[in-house]
């Protein structure tokens, strides 16, 4: 579904990515996991078109994103959820993702269903619907993010860092949420430093250092290799 | 892009560069010897350490003031009175002036204590209107709008001259004071906790840095040099009035040029008086009559230009660009 | 710029052609333009033509450094200008420093000539000269008309606070006293203000009978306009600078008619003129409607024009040369009766140690007054074309 | 004080101040969706007066029609002036944004100073500018009371702009996107909103707003090419007073600073009139910098981004 | 110092703050020892970020006091605060942008050094300390996650400290990036600085703190050793959820 090949990503002159290569099929879990800096935001937000100076290929269903912008990244199905929740902090829970549905904004009644389904899901957000974002304690706001990605009823989403700063019982809670979201047929590109947790729900997953992939396979078999033990896991 | 490194070089031969520089700007006005280019280069000192002035609030403690007219016109209006009402000389007048304003500079930073970025500057805006309505109105003490004249008696002593040769090189020795105490604000502690304000207030307090009493001490120091260029210009224009020392357009040229310079280094406001005051001047000698407003509109054409190619100001990219420039 | 060749008598101008002030100072550069057009046409001054070498001076920093710049760069050694009394004050200086001839046509701030300078002429009246004939005309002529005598005439003084209202409105005040006039209120406004309601039902309040205004244009038709609206009815003398300026009628139409404006009379009044001087005066009326779509010479392109005409026709083949101290004392040699220079005025300028050296004691200003959409010249009397009619 | 004139004052106050207003929604809503602080803005409105001017001088029509006329003309306008000036300056500093407006704003001065003279040009009205007489009301011991029917136009059409406007951002899905935008641009742009789009339309509405307030101004004032700079300060006052990007706000604080004007003119003299405000402007900056209409919480929630 | 031990040289009794209608910190009273590290934790929004923000100055905290050293400072500014030896870290990092990673931290050593020159110095010291040293030219906002942290650490520690608050300074790393920082953390603890730490990561939290307190909705519900902390019926079912007791076995 999603083929990236040869990807190359510069911030000013300084090269981050270099000559980066993965797959997608529809429907998998897989993660993305490296040190600090290794390169695993950079490589989320240039698929999802934020960063200017890229080069290479990004193919999604045989659409080439590279190059395009970041609404028409959306447009072909792919959200991305920030690392740092960024929810307009200014309007309601309920607005938040009114505006999350923004690429299907043309259907109300489509919107109002999603919007229930997402409730559904996400029962505190019904709770807090009509509360100021910015006010939202930080998991419930991670929580958002997650949702009003979502209302746009992405094929793939990809995800960075969720269960940063989130206390032991929400980072449980929000890796259900993604696998639940998994199951509901949604494909799942996830860059977590909890690589532990990460790792074990995945299907697949890539080891990215300095800019480079290293190393792939399938997340468990990940989870017992040697050098991802020493290097990730502080075993 | 900035430059992603910050690297104190180590380049001593460099050490000589300024001091050729300082020396060929002594020299200079002997050579020219023709009084509109020396006009000219008065012009640049003025507005040189004025901007000075302005960027030590406003580039190092990150407060943007716009309406630092205000100083300057409080500086030229102190010691005018002083000289016209008690015949004091504006040289003492310059320094009481000073303190006049940097007591005003005070009471303004503890009142607006509060405000940072947009607030500051519209705050400091209508200071600065304040400061002009004043001017005009309090017209027992300043003559209102029809100004005040000065007397034209050269004497060293009372800073009046015939020629232009002595106003060049006061003119110089503030734009170098200027420069130095800029210099020596960036290399000290002062220094030091301005940028920390300026860049994260809070970051700042939680290192111990007392940014209260920081951004008052500049603001203190750039109203008090405002100040003092106000008593230069009273003393070399020789007549005042709330128009020509007061008005907001004095407080926005001010803030331009060192914008255009670069914001924030210690040789940017320099560098942008000196390109942009004979810009303007060239313009308006070459095209001011031709069709009314032409030179206008070239001038605004450049800085929109400059702004837009080189929003970190014309001194950093120059550094950007010559390597040779790159680390004094 | 310079409009013209070598050997020629090269003049500086210095006046605002750009900035808030450009409005003046351009018209009064059209009337300093047609000046040099016209002598030159007429074969120039002692066989050599005048080139024009003008100055933009936006501000009063700006009118010191061009000032500069033509005495340094151009080598000029006389100096026409400057339209606005700020600017005319630091240009002055830098002139009189460099023992340049300055020929000061239209600031009439005192200051301009209070100061002893020794280069400086003005060949315009000072704001007193015009005050004091607003005011008088009040007293003399409006009184008795509306059945009152002076001492129960009710005047109101309105003035904008810069260089021009402030002297202007101390030149009222001075002369209201003087002469034992019942001024019931004075208010000082700032002419960039856009609301005059508050001063408007001040005025109200005090009912006066007149009202004198030392007013620029768009503060002038503000005025009027709140006025109207508010529905403030009395008799206003504004002055040429304000309510007598074409677009002043351009705003009002017929709603102008009555509106009187003291400063620069508005119209060559050509009885007393000998032949040549009528011809020259229809001549420039001419040119200027050529240019100008056909519109009336407008005061301040007089004043340009009449500053120009004397430096060409009077000083300058007296003095038979640009050097200042040769210009400077045919120009004080001169003693040209009223009504014989330009503009009916005379040419005359006080003599260094006298009061106000350099100003020309033989300009007057009048009083003009929108009849039927023209600005008519009413007063003084032995001038004026036209009858002052009481506004309804 | 006499009820007539307090009445009179309150009236002229209050249509100053609808003036006002009208004249700095467009200012708030750049200053609050993209944080520009636009000091052409004052040039907009300036050249909107022009265009009305010379629709009513060549084709005699009624100004109030050739406003509504030109709303495209000015629209464009906006546009080009976003993808010449305001688009590339984005993601600069607040400074280099700030004086390429004011370079914009001595451009256009000037332009217009060459093109069209520095002449002052009116328009003379019969019906919008001779005054309804209201009164007199005996029981409020009111004598008379004079209102301008082209004050009074004004007046009308900010308050149904303001309205319209708050209600647009509030109620309509445009209006979320665009306070979104506003909130956090890089998660709209991840949301899938062309923020470019936003911005374009936020800016060009914003001119529109002005160039609609220029038009509707043209029976009162004149229009020379440095009127904009006689509006522009009072515009700053009013958008900082009500709070930047809160159009009610900016529809208050315009009636505010209005009535303090004309009162303040009447006692304490029309020459110290924009001491007052201005300090009233500084103190209010000083105790509450959102703005008298900012919201609350906004304040609040800038402090937890402040501090954590 | 026999006597001093035991003192507590942070004592905070009976804190409040309020938002608008919202306590969130309701009474809270707790003490810090010299030589201790302490931890503090709680669920998202519990108020412990809040608690840093009273304890160095940011927020004036309603009733009670908090006495550092003896002296009263629950009405200091932060920078007074600081300069009496507690400083305090951010959780989200604040470098100073434009300046290079040695400037930021000089800034904070320019808090006890005479001279431009021996801040210098000093922070060399500190960044050669916390691993920094080779990025010391490196522009403030170029740092990654784990070396901004890293400089938060630099900053505080070059103003010399006694008490030394860290408001999660591991979140974003990964496990191996955990275990470096631990250990800095320790080496600062052996350097006798006292320490508050704001955790997520319990693992970090159990290893490194001699004593846990646990905040919910700005109130203590349990305070001890790790232990004990990990046990706690309430502290389980507020904060560390029933899947870590199985977890845990
Ligand atoms: N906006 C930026 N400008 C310049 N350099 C950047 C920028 N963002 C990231 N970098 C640099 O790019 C490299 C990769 O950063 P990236 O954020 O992709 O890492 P990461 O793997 O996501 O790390 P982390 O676990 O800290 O989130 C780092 O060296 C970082 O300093
Ligand atoms: N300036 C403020 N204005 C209003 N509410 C605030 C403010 N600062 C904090 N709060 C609220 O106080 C509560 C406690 O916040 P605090 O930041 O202390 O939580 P925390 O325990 O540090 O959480 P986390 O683990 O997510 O960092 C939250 O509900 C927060 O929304
Ligand atoms: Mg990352
Ligand atoms: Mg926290």
């Amino acid at each position: 579904m999603l083929k990236v090949s040869g990807l190359n990503v510069s911030y000013g002159d300084v090269q981050v990515l270099f000559d980066v290569s993965l797959e997608i099929r529809v429907g998998e879990f897989i993660s993305i996991v490296g040190a600090n800096a290794a390169g695993k935001s950079t490589l989320l937000r240039a698929i999802s078109g934020l960063l200017k100076k890229t080069s290479g290929s990004i193919e999604f269903q045989g659409k080439q994103l590279v190059g395009r912008p970041p609404y028409a990244v959306v447009e072909a199905g792919i959200v991305h959820i920030p690392e740092g929740r960024h929810v307009f902090p200014l309007l309601s829970v309920r607005e938040n993702l009114e505006v999350g549905a923004y690429t299907r904004r043309k259907s109300r009644k489509d919107l109002r269903r999603s919007l229930e389904e997402l409730y559904g899901l996400f029962p505190q957000l019904y709770h807090h619907r009509d509360q100021l974002a910015g006010s939202l304690s930080g998991g419930e706001q991670q929580m958002l993010a997650i949702a009003r990605g979502l209302m746009s009823r992405p094929t793939l989403l990809t995800v960075d860092e969720p269960s940063l700063g989130l206390a032991p019982m929400l980072v449980e809670k929000t890796f259900q949420i993604l696998e639940h979201i998994n199951k509901e047929n949604v494909t799942v590109l996830l860059s977590e430093q909890n690589v532990f947790n990460a790792l074990s729900m995945s299907d697949r997953a890539y080891v990215i250092e300095n800019g480079r992939i290293v190393l792939t396979g399938a997340g468990k078999e990940l989870l017992t290799d040697e050098h991802l033990k020493k290097a990730y896991l502080g075993m | 892009m900035k430059p992603l490194i910050d690297r104190p070089g180590s380049r001593p031969w460099l050490k000589v560069v300024p001091w050729i520089v300082v020396l060929a700007l002594c020299v200079l006005p002997l050579i020219i010897r023709n009084d509109f280019y020396l006009d000219a280069l008065i012009l640049i000192f003025l507005w040189g350490a004025y901007a000075g002035a302005w960027n030590i609030l406003a580039g190092y403690a990150g407060m943007m003031s716009l309406g630092h007219s205000a100083f300057f016109g409080i500086g030229a209006y102190t010691s005018t009175l002083l000289l016209l009402r008690f015949g004091l000389s504006p040289w003492i007048g310059m320094l009481a002036g000073g303190l006049f304003a940097s007591t005003i500079g005070l009471i303004l930073g503890v009142i607006c204590f509060r405000l940072r970025s947009h607030y500051f500057a519209l705050a400091t805006l209508a200071f600065g209107e304040v400061g002009y309505i004043c001017a005009v109105n309090f017209r027992s003490l300043t003559g209102g709008s029809e100004g005040l004249a000065l007397p034209i008696r050269p004497d060293a002593l009372l800073f009046s001259f015939a020629g232009k040769l002595p106003y060049v090189y006061i003119g110089l020795f503030l734009f170098l004071a200027v420069i130095a105490i800029s210099y020596a604000i960036e290399h000290s502690r002062l220094g030091y906790y301005l940028t920390a304000f300026r860049e994260n207030e809070n970051a700042a307090r939680a290192l111990g840095v007392r940014t209260g009493r920081v951004r008052l001490i500049a603001m203190v120091l750039s109203s008090f040099i405002s100040a003092v260029m106000g008593t230069f210009y009273a003393q070399y224009v020789v007549f005042i009035d709330p128009s020509s020392v007061m008005r907001i357009q004095i407080s926005v040229q001010v803030a331009l040029f060192a914008i255009v310079g670069g914001i924030g280094t210690t040789l940017g406001p320099a560098i942008g008086a000196m390109i942009f005051v004979p810009i303007a001047m060239l313009l308006r000698a070459e095209m001011g009559t031709s069709l009314p407003g032409l030179h206008m509109i070239i001038y605004g054409v450049i800085l929109v230009l400059v702004l837009l190619y080189m929003p970190q100001g014309i001194g950093p990219k120059l550094k950007e660009k010559i390597p040779f420039l790159r680390s004094p | 710029q310079v409009y013209g060749q070598e050997n020629m008598w090269r003049v500086g101008t210095i006046l605002p052609l750009t900035g808030p002030l450009a409005k003046n100072g351009i018209k009064n550069f059209d009337g300093v333009k047609i000046a040099t057009d016209m002598v030159n046409d007429q074969g120039g001054v002692l066989g050599k033509k005048v080139a024009l070498v003008s100055a933009d001076a936006p501000d009063p920093q700006a009118a010191a450094s061009e000032a500069n710049r033509l005495i340094t760069n151009e080598k000029i050694t006389a100096i026409i200008g400057t339209q606005a009394s700020t600017l005319s004050m630091a240009a002055t200086v830098v002139a009189e420093k460099a023992k340049v001839f300055y020929l000061e046509n239209e600031g009439i701030s005192g200051g301009i000539t209070s100061r002893g300078f020794k280069y400086t002429f003005r060949t315009t009246f000072d704001s007193d000269m015009m005050a004091y004939q607003m005011i008088d005309f009040a007293a003399d002529v409006i009184a008795p008309k509306i059945k009152k005598d002076a001492g129960s005439l009710r005047l109101a003084i309105v003035q904008e606070d810069g260089g021009f209202g402030t002297s202007t409105g101390k030149g009222l005040t001075d002369r209201a006293k003087a002469r034992n006039l019942n001024v019931v209120a004075t208010e000082v406004y700032s002419a960039k203000t856009v609301d005059l309601s508050g001063l408007v039902m001040k005025l109200k309040r005090a009912k006066p009978d007149i009202v004198l205004a030392a007013q620029y244009i768009n503060d002038s038709i503000l005025f009027h306009r709140q006025a109207k609206e508010l529905k403030l009815n009395t008799i206003v003398i504004g002055t040429t600078a304000g309510q007598g300026n074409p677009d002043f009628v351009q705003a009002f139409g017929k709603d102008a008619d009555g509106v009187m404006a003291g400063g620069i009379p508005s119209e060559i009044s050509v009885q007393r003129l000998t032949a040549q001087q009528k011809k020259d005066a229809d001549e420039f009326v001419r040119r200027y409607k050529a240019s100008h779509n056909g519109e009336y010479p407008n005061p301040t392109s007089f004043v340009g024009f009449a500053g120009a005409w004397i430096l060409y026709k009077f000083i300058l083949p007296k003095a038979g040369s640009l050097d200042p101290d040769k210009l400077r004392e045919a120009a004080l040699g001169l003693d040209i009766p009223r009504g014989k220079g330009v503009l009916n005025w005379g040419v005359k300028f006080a003599k260094p140690g006298e009061k106000n050296a350099g100003q020309n004691v033989y300009a007057s200003a009048g009083l003009n007054q929108w009849q039927n959409g023209e600005l008519k010249l009413i007063f003084p009397k032995e001038v004026a074309s036209a009858e002052f009619k009481l506004p309804r | 004080m006499d009820p007539t004139l307090f009445t009179q004052l309150l009236i002229s106050g209050i249509l100053l101040g609808g003036i006002y207003a009208l004249a700095s929604i467009g200012l708030t809503l750049i200053f609050g969706v993209m944080k520009i602080v636009n000091f052409a803005h004052g040039e907009f409105f300036m050249v909107a007066m022009y265009l009305t001017y010379w629709v009513v001088h060549y084709f005699h029509i009624d100004p109030y029609l050739a406003t509504l006329i030109l709303v495209p003309v000015v629209f464009l306008i906006g546009i080009v002036t976003y993808y010449l000036f305001i688009r590339p300056t984005l993601s600069s500093s607040v400074l280099a944004q700030i004086f390429i407006t004011v370079g914009l704003s001595t451009i256009i001065q000037n332009v217009v100073l060459l093109f069209w003279s520095a002449d002052f040009r009116s328009i003379s009205l019969g019906y919008a500018t001779d005054s309804l007489v209201l009164g007199p009301f005996p029981a409020l011991h009111i004598e008379e009371a004079m209102v301008s029917p082209a004050r009074l136009i004004a007046f009308g059409l900010a308050i149904l702009l303001s309205l319209a406007f708050y209600l647009f951002l509030k109620l309509s899905y445009t209006g979320k996107i665009i306070r979104a935008t506003s909130q956090d641009r890089s998660a709209a742009l991840l949301m899938g909103i062309n923020t470019d789009r936003i911005y374009r339309l936020t800016f060009a509405i914003g001119i529109v707003l002005v160039g609609l307030a220029g038009g509707l101004v043209l029976p009162v004032y004149s229009v020379h090419p440095f009127v904009g700079f006689d509006f522009v300060l009072i515009m700053f006052v009013v958008v900082v007073l009500g709070g930047m990007g809160s159009v009610v706000g900016a529809m208050v604080s315009g009636l505010i600073i209005g009535v303090v004007e004309v009162f303040s003119s009447y006692w304490i003299g029309q020459e110290n009139k924009q001491v007052i405000y201005f300090l009233v402007f500084i103190a209010i900056l000083v105790v509450r910098p959102s703005g008298l209409f900012g919201l609350k919480e906004e304040e609040e929630l800038e402090h937890i981004e402040t501090i954590d | 110092m026999t006597n001093g031990e035991k003192r507590p040289m942070l004592e905070a009794d009976g804190i409040s703050k309020w938002f608008g209608g919202n306590a969130v910190l309701n009474d809270l009273s707790f003490a810090i020892r010299p030589g201790e590290v302490v931890g503090l934790i709680g669920p998202n929004g519990a108020g412990k970020t809040t608690v840093f923000n009273v304890i160095s100055g940011f927020y004036r905290t309603r009733t009670g006091s908090i006495k550092f050293d003896g002296t009263d400072i629950s009405r200091l500014s932060p920078e007074a605060i600081c300069r009496l030896g507690l400083c305090r870290t951010f959780q989200i990092t604040r470098p100073f942008s434009n300046i290079s990673v040695t400037k930021n931290v000089m800034i904070g050593a320019l808090n006890r050094e005479g001279s431009v020159r021996k801040a210098e110095k000093k922070a060399e010291e500190v960044l050669e300390f916390v691993r920094l040293y080779d990025r010391r030219n490196l522009l403030g906002r170029n740092l990654t996650i784990a070396d901004r942290k890293r400089l938060e650490i630099a900053r505080g520690l070059a103003t010399s400290p006694k008490l030394f608050l860290l408001d999660e300074v591991m979140a974003g790393l990964n496990p191996a990036e955990v275990q470096e920082m631990i250990k800095l953390v320790r080496q600062i603890a052996e350097r006798g600085i006292a320490l508050f730490v704001i955790e997520h990561i319990m693992a970090v939290i159990m290893g490194l703190s001699h004593r846990i307190i646990v905040l919910n909705h700005g109130e203590k519900i349990a305070e001890g050793e790790p232990a004990q902390i990990a046990s706690d019926k309430e502290v389980i079912k507020a904060y560390l959820g029933e899947e870590y007791l199985i977890a845990q076995g």
